[in-house]
């Protein structure tokens, strides 16, 4: 409730601002001005092709690493009780648990790293 | 009266506040300052001309003549442009960091009545918080949102800004703008997964998401929270510089400016014009205001005056457990009323988040910008494994001194 | 970086840079290798801290300190050394004015004979030489009878005007000069920006150049 | 200063040098125009003379050509060919430097491109194009390189006025947006 | 555990084309990058054809800042060719004036006669312009690569010297200093000790703060190094001189190779890089720097007195004093002004190393006042042929350190 009542304001705010914009911004087009902005030179092609794969691949590398990033903050918050074993002992289960976990993630990355998803080359 | 503090309460009154009070002018001197500050690291002098009669004050008012020049400049959109996108991206972005203030404490909880008082820690503990009447009714609360999640609402609502950018550079109908549009996504989503992880270490120690918690009861609970050696920084430092560097990242600023890289490509805002540009500038800067809020209230230690108790400076107190509240007591102590505190402690947390603006923009100037490729890599090749190793690391530890 | 003694077989600790060869013509004019920094000379952190160092050093110097004086702006880096001064270099224009050295080229102004009459004799020496062909004269007979010509008219057009200072040296009698240390006005249209010779003579003083003039000229100087 | 460049020359390209001279220091070399590959091809991969770097290209216009204090026999007439094309080349290893001058008639201004030899006459070549409309065969993209293709005439041959002036050209092909047509 | 390698790494005995193969279909897009872009100093279009960021072809297009250099000098005279030279490489005008200036001496046969302090003057005042030239084109690549700070600092430099030079000439960047014969004027009083203050301050200030901001910062080492490298020979074929060429390992000076005016009598190294990229470039000219401040200090120490400019009548105009009183002066005066200096016909290539390069000028002289023909050989020109080469197969963002450092300069280039 309070986090809808903050997208709300949020979202007043910046429709007063484009509203400003709109209502007392002075009008005065031509031609030239309307055209897309490319160096002052005439734009060649459309800015709407198919551009290159590479920018996908980031974004689905970024929902895999993402999400499971995720299973780790209930992990981190827990963390105290999984490391108290039944017997009140110190306990390795959520280290170990977590350290597999983190393997997994990190021979991923090296996947990754190896296959040269990540940056652009 | 309990309906005055019902409103005060009210988390729109204090959204209202934080945002108008504290965040927006602070992000609009940063638009002044940032020049300042540059020019005087520059050997410049830098803006300092606005000024209304003789009010000068160094050119402060700088930011009131861009706010007036954005709203009365041509409302202008190309041609070619997807008119309902080109007008949602500049709110798609400042929205995002404007609601995510709301996890922030950005100050002490306020007990209305006992104001002039000097606190008592301990019959604060013993009270009961929904009895209607007493010394500690009507508490003020300064954290509009106060959930088990908090920071995670954070990542959840700043990936939203990404939307911004990316919606801006494709409406734009302009390669350039595609093409900071699409560096501005690959570039967030890189930092959004180191951003989260860095802080994985805070909240093992912590063992809660909620900054008000962390600020509350700082790393360790034989120590008090007040006291700077009980903050984040020292306990997670490599935490620190990688969510610092992540976080810098996200506000796409030098060094990791390339969805605007102006010497590059224009950046994504390229046909923007007016306000709505200025719209994107503010949510940068809001942005600036906000990751310096959160490295304040995660790793320094929030709204906390360096030993400033509840009810006053102390040096070498203890923590006693009192009614399931951990309470700092013994020590040598100077009592001071709460107004005191309270003030001290909001004046505390505007310095904090002031000087590491001041930070970030000191580092802006200073560092030349990264390359796109050279961005991803240190982001999925150096921060995230960084941030992996360092969970594993303070995971280990805490097992062994557990 | 430095030569490692693992494969330094001369074994002659060189101190400076690589030297690759040495010019046949002049045995002190050497060839030499620019010294790279290693990849693992550079690190992010180390280079971040450094920067701040030098950019916080400026930010505080400039922050506490106070300015120079305009004087001393105005000498370029030469008067730096007032001390306890910070390093600012700006110069607010129209409130400061920085000493223009005795040679800048400034505005063009004719100068004036004894009686006040202007020097010019309508030789045409400076529009032949003007490379922008902003100067115009047109002359006309002088009612001294000493003087064969003056100028009727006398305009340069500051716009097209390159400041080259070639009609000055071309004046064979010291009647055009550029020495007012002065810009040439912000005019609105183009029209305005067109000095004649009542405004150029209004800047004019008495030349000390009289014909048969005394005293070591710039170019006798030893 | 490279004098030995011009008797190798001589020596072993005879029949393709017209005629050499040195003047204030520079060695100049008239080559015959079908020759011009062959003695440069030469000049860059002998190693005596290696030279390996481009200097620059330029075009003589001699329309106008009636120096003075020299006789009229050397001023320009319709019978010499109008232009002359300059190819100033360098050796790194020699130090040594030579000039060719290739004749160009008027009616049929053209020549074999070095840029294939030195990838340096590229643009030096296009330039003389589109200075004074000198053809360089083989050239891979023999465009204009100052001024637009719109442009009539070549400014720096001697017959172009200097203040002559061009028409105006206006490109209006704004591409139409996908999205607002439909 | 061989089984994990396997994974991690893939099998090294099946050839990994996958990247090949599967590539999605995507289309290359073609973009204008200028002539107003903020990386294209000096109005030059670049027509990029990229694939999402990679550069797959750029075809340069100078020609925006056009200025007929060399058909308004065919119809000016020699003197009032100094003026335009200026406007060639408007950041060292100074080298530029010199060049020229040489160059009509050749023809005149008065190389090696001029009045020895004349020389002195003429190599100061050019590796002061030399100094300008390189913080301009060091600190504006700096810029655009984001660092800002340092530029700022370089250019603080640049102005004081701007400042001496002013002092000099008159004017802070289109000097007209040098004439043909000589210079100008002399050195004003008290110069030479005010340049070797502000040599001092430069190098010990501002290039070492400078230094430390950007030689050692990972962020510019790796934004710089391994961009747009050129190797010996594709530096020699394409023409390249001056710091691009000496950055890939060419031993080629003028200054050393060809020396003229009083640089065989001073002492100074020519730095030359490995590697050839624009890191090499930014370290070739920041040694270069270093070098003309020494060679500054050389000429502090050694210039001798007597006059700036020539006696000869036939180039020189006659002293002020002489004009104003004597018939003949007076005459020589309106025929050098009028007719300009004649110069014997005859062509000639001479050229001095400039900021950027081998900067030359062919002149042929028909016996006028005039150059019958005048061509400027401007090292900016060279260079930007190469860039077409240089920035394919980089990233777009590459194209800035690349076009920084060969350091095109609209006026030299586009003549």
């Amino acid at each position: 409730m309070p986090a809808g009542l903050a997208i709300a304001f949020a979202l007043g705010l910046g429709a007063a601002f484009t509203a400003l914009a709109v209502l007392i911004g002075p009008k005065a087009t031509n031609p030239e001005k309307l055209k897309p902005f490319e160096c002052g030179s005439e734009p060649i092609g459309s800015p709407r092709g198919r551009y290159s794969v590479k920018f996908y691949q980031v974004a689905i590398l970024f929902l895999v690493f993402d999400i499971e990033a995720a299973f780790m903050y209930p992990w981190a918050v827990l963390y105290n009780k999984l490391s108290i074993g039944p017997n009140g002992m110190v306990s390795m289960f959520g280290f170990v648990e977590m350290l597999t976990f983190v393997a997994i993630l990190l021979v991923a990355l090296a996947y990754v790293w190896r296959k040269k998803a990540i940056g652009w080359e | 009266m309990s309906i005055l503090y019902a409103i005060l309460d009210w988390p729109g009154t204090k959204w209202l506040f934080l945002v108008f009070g504290l965040v927006m002018p602070l992000a609009s001197l940063l638009t002044w300052a940032e020049r300042r500050q540059s020019a005087m690291m520059q050997d410049r002098l830098g803006p300092n001309r606005a000024n209304i009669g003789p009010i000068k004050l160094k050119g402060i008012l700088h930011f009131i003549a861009d706010a007036v020049k954005m709203i009365f400049k041509e409302d202008f959109i190309p041609a070619s442009v997807h008119r309902g996108l080109f007008a949602l991206a500049p709110i798609l972005a400042l929205v995002p960091v404007l609601v995510a203030f709301s996890i922030i404490p950005f100050g002490p909880t306020i007990y209305p009545h006992s104001l002039f008082d000097k606190l008592d820690p301990f019959a604060l503990a013993a009270s009961d918080p929904s009895m209607p009447l007493g010394a500690f009714a009507d508490a003020i609360r300064m954290q509009m949102f106060q959930v088990d999640f908090g920071l995670v609402f954070y990542f959840a609502v700043l990936t939203l800004a990404n939307y911004g950018g990316t919606i801006a550079g494709w409406a734009s109908y302009n390669k350039w703008a595609l093409l900071g549009g699409l560096r501005s996504s690959s570039q967030m989503m890189s930092y959004e997964v180191a951003m989260g992880l860095s802080l994985m270490g805070v909240f093992l120690i912590a063992g809660s998401l909620e900054p008000g918690w962390i600020v509350g009861h700082g790393a360790s609970p034989q120590m008090s929270p007040a006291n700077p050696l009980n903050w984040m920084w020292l306990w997670q430092p490599v935490a620190l510089v990688l969510f610092l560097t992540a976080s810098i990242a996200e506000t796409k600023r030098a060094p990791f400016d390339i969805p605007e890289g102006e010497p590059e490509i224009i950046g994504y805002f390229v046909e923007y014009s007016g306000i709505r540009w200025g719209m994107f500038f503010l949510a940068e800067f809001i942005e600036i205001v906000f990751i310096s809020a959160v490295i304040v209230t995660v790793f320094l230690g929030g709204y906390q005056f360096p030993f400033l108790d509840p009810d006053g400076f102390r040096v070498g107190g203890y923590m006693v457990q009192e009614a399931g509240t951990a309470i700092s007591t013994g020590g040598l102590v100077f009592k001071l009323p709460h107004w005191a505190v309270s003030s001290l402690q909001f004046g505390a947390f505007g310095l904090k988040v002031v000087l590491l603006c001041w930070f970030q923009l000191m580092i802006r100037w200073t560092l030349p910008r990264f390359r796109a490729d050279q961005l991803m890599n240190l982001g999925w090749k150096l921060l995230l494994p960084l941030s992996l190793a360092n969970i594993m690391i303070t995971a280990a530890i805490k097992l062994l001194f557990l | 970086m430095s030569s490692s003694h693992a494969h330094d077989e001369s074994a002659e600790p060189q101190k400076g840079p690589k030297v690759l060869a040495v010019s046949p013509k002049n045995p002190n004019v050497r060839t030499i290798q620019v010294v790279r920094p290693e990849n693992a000379d550079t690190t992010f952190l180390a280079a971040t801290a450094t920067g701040l160092g030098i950019t916080i050093r400026h930010f505080g110097k400039n922050l506490l300190l106070p300015r120079k004086s305009v004087e001393a702006l105005g000498q370029g880096g030469a008067a730096a050394h007032v001390r306890f001064k910070n390093d600012i270099e700006t110069i607010q224009y129209p409130e400061e004015k920085v000493q223009y050295p005795e040679r800048y080229r400034g505005l063009h102004r004719l100068m004036l004979r004894d009686d006040g009459a202007v020097r010019c004799v309508a030789c045409m020496c400076c529009p032949t030489v003007c490379p922008a062909h902003c100067i115009t004269i047109v002359p006309e007979e002088s009612s001294d009878p000493s003087i064969e010509k003056r100028p009727a008219v006398f305009e340069i057009d500051e716009l097209r005007c390159v400041v080259c200072g070639l009609c000055v040296e071309a004046c064979p009698c010291d009647a055009i000069r550029m020495d007012t240390a002065e810009h040439a006005k912000p005019v609105e249209e183009r029209w305005e920006a067109v000095e004649n010779k009542a405004s150029l003579m209004g800047r004019g003083i008495r030349s000390t150049a009289t014909q048969g003039g005394e005293g070591p000229t710039w170019r006798d100087k030893k | 200063m490279s004098q030995k460049v011009l008797d190798a020359l001589l020596a072993k390209h005879g029949g393709a040098v017209v005629h050499t001279e040195s003047v204030h220091g520079d060695e100049v070399a008239w080559i015959a125009r079908d020759h011009l590959l062959a003695v440069a091809t030469w000049l860059r991969d002998e190693p005596t003379m290696a030279f390996d770097s481009p200097v620059f290209v330029t075009c003589i216009d001699r329309l106008d050509w009636r120096p003075v204090g020299l006789p009229p026999s050397a001023a320009w007439t319709e019978e010499r060919p109008r232009f002359e094309v300059c190819y100033q080349l360098r050796s790194s290893t020699h130090r040594h430097r030579v000039r060719l001058k290739i004749a160009v008639t008027e009616k049929d201004p053209h020549l074999p491109s070095l840029t294939g030899l030195w990838s340096g006459f590229n643009w030096q070549e296009r330039e003389t194009f589109d200075m004074y409309g000198i053809r360089f065969e083989g050239h891979p993209d023999l465009r204009r390189i100052y001024l637009y293709e719109e442009f009539v005439g070549y400014p720096l041959r001697k017959d172009y006025p200097k203040d002559k002036r061009q028409p105006l050209v206006r490109r209006d092909d704004l591409p139409v947006n996908p999205i607002r047509k439909s | 555990m061989a089984d994990l390698k396997q994974l991690v790494l893939g099998r090294r005995d099946i050839v990994d084309d996958s990247d090949a193969e599967h590539e999605l279909p995507h289309e290359f897009m073609t973009v204008n990058m200028g002539p107003s872009h903020p990386a294209m100093h000096g109005t030059v279009r670049i027509v990029l054809t990229v694939d999402g960021e990679k550069i797959v072809s750029g075809d340069v297009q100078p020609g925006y800042l056009h200025r007929c250099f060399e058909k308004e000098s065919e119809h000016a005279t020699y003197t009032q060719i100094f003026p335009y030279t200026d406007r060639l490489n408007y950041v060292s005008p100074m080298i530029n004036n010199v060049g020229f200036a040489m160059a009509v001496e050749k023809l005149l046969g008065l190389t090696g006669k001029l009045p020895e302090r004349a020389e002195w003057v003429r190599v100061i005042v050019s590796e002061v312009s030399r100094i300008t030239d390189h913080l301009t084109c060091v600190g504006a690549s700096a810029m655009e690569l984001g660092a800002f700070t340092p530029f700022l600092y370089f250019l603080k430099a640049r102005e004081w010297l701007y400042g001496l030079l002013e002092k000099v000439s008159g004017a802070r960047l289109t000097h007209s200093y040098v004439r043909i014969g000589g210079v100008n004027k002399d050195l004003p009083e008290g110069w030479l000790a005010e340049l070797e203050f502000n040599l001092d301050k430069l190098e010990r200030e501002v290039m070492v703060e400078c230094e430390a901001m950007l030689n050692n910062n990972k962020i510019f080492r790796d934004r710089m190094a391994g961009v747009g490298a050129m190797t010996r020979q594709e530096a020699l074929a394409s023409g390249c001189t001056g710091p691009i060429a000496r950055a890939a390992g060419v031993d080629y000076d003028v200054r050393k190779d060809y020396p003229y005016s009083v640089y065989p009598e001073l002492d100074f190294d020519v730095p030359v890089g490995t590697t050839g990229d624009c890191f090499d470039r930014y370290l070739v000219r920041i040694e270069e720097m270093k070098q003309s401040i020494r060679i500054l200090r050389q000429c502090i120490a050694r210039i001798p007195e007597g006059p700036v400019v020539i006696a000869d009548p036939r180039v020189a105009l006659p002293p002020k004093r002489d004009a104003y009183n004597t018939i003949e002066s007076m005459i020589r005066h309106f025929k050098h002004i009028v007719d300009g200096i004649r110069v014997p016909p005859g062509e000639t290539y001479s050229f001095v190393e400039g900021g950027n390069g081998e900067l030359g000028f062919f002149i042929l002289s028909d016996g006028t006042g005039r150059p019958y023909k005048l061509y400027c050989r401007s090292p900016s020109f060279v260079h930007l042929s190469t860039a077409s080469s240089l920035i394919t197969g980089h990233l777009i963002a590459d194209v800035v350190p690349i076009f920084g450092m060969i350091n095109m300069i609209g006026g030299e280039c586009d003549k």
